[in-house]
């Protein structure tokens, strides 16, 4: 296994399709080569939907033709898995958004609150034309 | 002898989805919630099957509550069976807002 | 949903990650509103992974940084799902391969045996630096 | 009294495989089917578990089948429980090349 094991996965913006990110995470865990417990896969699933989401419904608001980029890495030494999703819509820092208070229930407004609690590292870079999130989850146990 | 009989009946509406509650399947799981509402306002929605849930999943299930307990009623849930499911329902802290319960005759008795 | 509701997937040929294409598959027919029965997901997931198998095994052969192009694109009317695959290995027309004599079971050699069986469309197209395979399965019960 | 006692001990291996038996998973399995097959030439490998059989894997079955033949043995598989899995075995008539039984009991019995 090499130190650069990358997957591409290119689809469209719609909130349709999203279980493929999904599955293709798992997929991809289960062979990595380092035994990996359901719910750190289940978490970084979650949180990398809620991402993706909020590309759809936010970033492509005005575009229902935009695409997603996912790539997935499998990062060495503590073995991680990177996931960068880019978009061509609107720019937005999800890092300098305020987290939901949790002691008041509310319809919508946990997306960003779950993809910071849940990934281990969260960077966001905004070149003309290109939104790129990058998120990275260690790979051993969320238990 | 003067004697009132009053019946009263409960109706429980009781959901439970089998797929993925995501921010694709949400929409519909909506719609077929706000029908149930229509009808009654004491909704329970079994999670005991679903697999996933997404925050647009959970969107509706907090739009589902604000609307029963408006017209005087609840909306209890079942705990998913996924522990990975369940570890979210305890992070945003939706075991305190809903009335929880381990199985559908736990969440009916006493609504 | 559009008419070319497109999935772009891009992964190093190795066996290893062949689970990432079937899972994608899977989860892509899943959302593609016509249900699919699982016999023709199964079939359509060995298919792709005998001739994704046959691109690491003897496409690139000796090239092992080699990448493999799987691509999904829903077709309308009859609802058929067509898989595209593309690598830049050595070329070889898969059409033009003898069938396997089934009453002499042998070690191997039933891989285009089961992309011919299983699939309703196969072709095969090579541009200099790029092979391409194209199958189309038909998203009618397979039962 | 002459008296011949004699004991046969015939020994059986038996394997379950439970996960996708691919291209990527067959080089173990072949290992460990050539462990055994160093032990013994009776095998049953049971498939009722497995999800997902390709060529690869099925190159496996055929090369360890060929090889406790040789040795006057013999491979019999269970029978995967996925439907599509098994409609695969009748396309490539794995179902009169092995001796196939529906449980594990049912293949080592009289082998
Ligand atoms: N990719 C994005 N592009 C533009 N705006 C975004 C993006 N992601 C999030 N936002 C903004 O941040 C807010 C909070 O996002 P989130 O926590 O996911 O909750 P929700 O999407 O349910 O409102 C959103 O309502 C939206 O205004
Ligand atoms: N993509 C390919 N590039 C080059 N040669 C190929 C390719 N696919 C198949 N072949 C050739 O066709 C033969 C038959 O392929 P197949 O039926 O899949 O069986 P197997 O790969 O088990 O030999 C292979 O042995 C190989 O020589």
């Amino acid at each position: 296994m090499s130190e650069c094991d990358t997957l591409h996965l290119d689809m469209p913006a719609s909130l349709r399709y999203l279980n493929v990110v999904s599955a293709s995470i798992a997929a991809f865990l289960e062979r990595c080569g380092t035994p990996v417990d359901h719910t750190t896969i289940y978490n970084t699933q979650l949180a990398v939907q809620e991402a993706c989401t909020n590309i759809v419904r936010h970033a492509y608001a005005e575009n229902a033709a935009g695409r997603i980029s996912v790539c997935l890495t499998l990062l060495r030494m503590p073995p991680r898995l990177r996931v960068e999703l880019s978009d061509t819509g609107r720019p937005f820092d999800p890092c300098a958004v305020e987290l939901p208070d949790l002691d008041e229930v509310q319809i919508g407004g946990y997306g960003l609150f779950l993809i910071q609690s849940l990934m281990d590292e969260v960077s966001y870079d905004f070149q003309p034309g290109c939104n790129r999130l990058c998120m990275v989850k260690r790979l051993t146990s969320d238990e | 002898m003067e004697l009132t009989v009053y019946e009263e009946i409960v109706r429980i509406a009781i959901v439970s989805p089998k797929s993925r509650l995501d921010a694709f399947a949400a929409p519909e799981l909506r719609e077929r919630l706000e029908t149930l509402l229509a009808g009654t306002n004491r909704l329970v929605i079994d999670l005991s099957a679903v697999p996933f849930i997404d925050s647009a999943g959970m969107a509706v299930l907090v739009s589902a509550m604000k609307r029963a307990r408006q017209a005087g009623g609840d909306v209890r849930l079942v705990w998913p069976t996924d522990d990975a499911a369940r570890r979210i329902l305890y992070l945003t802290k939706f075991d305190r807002v809903f009335v929880m319960a381990d199985t559908v005759e736990a969440a009916t008795k006493e609504f």
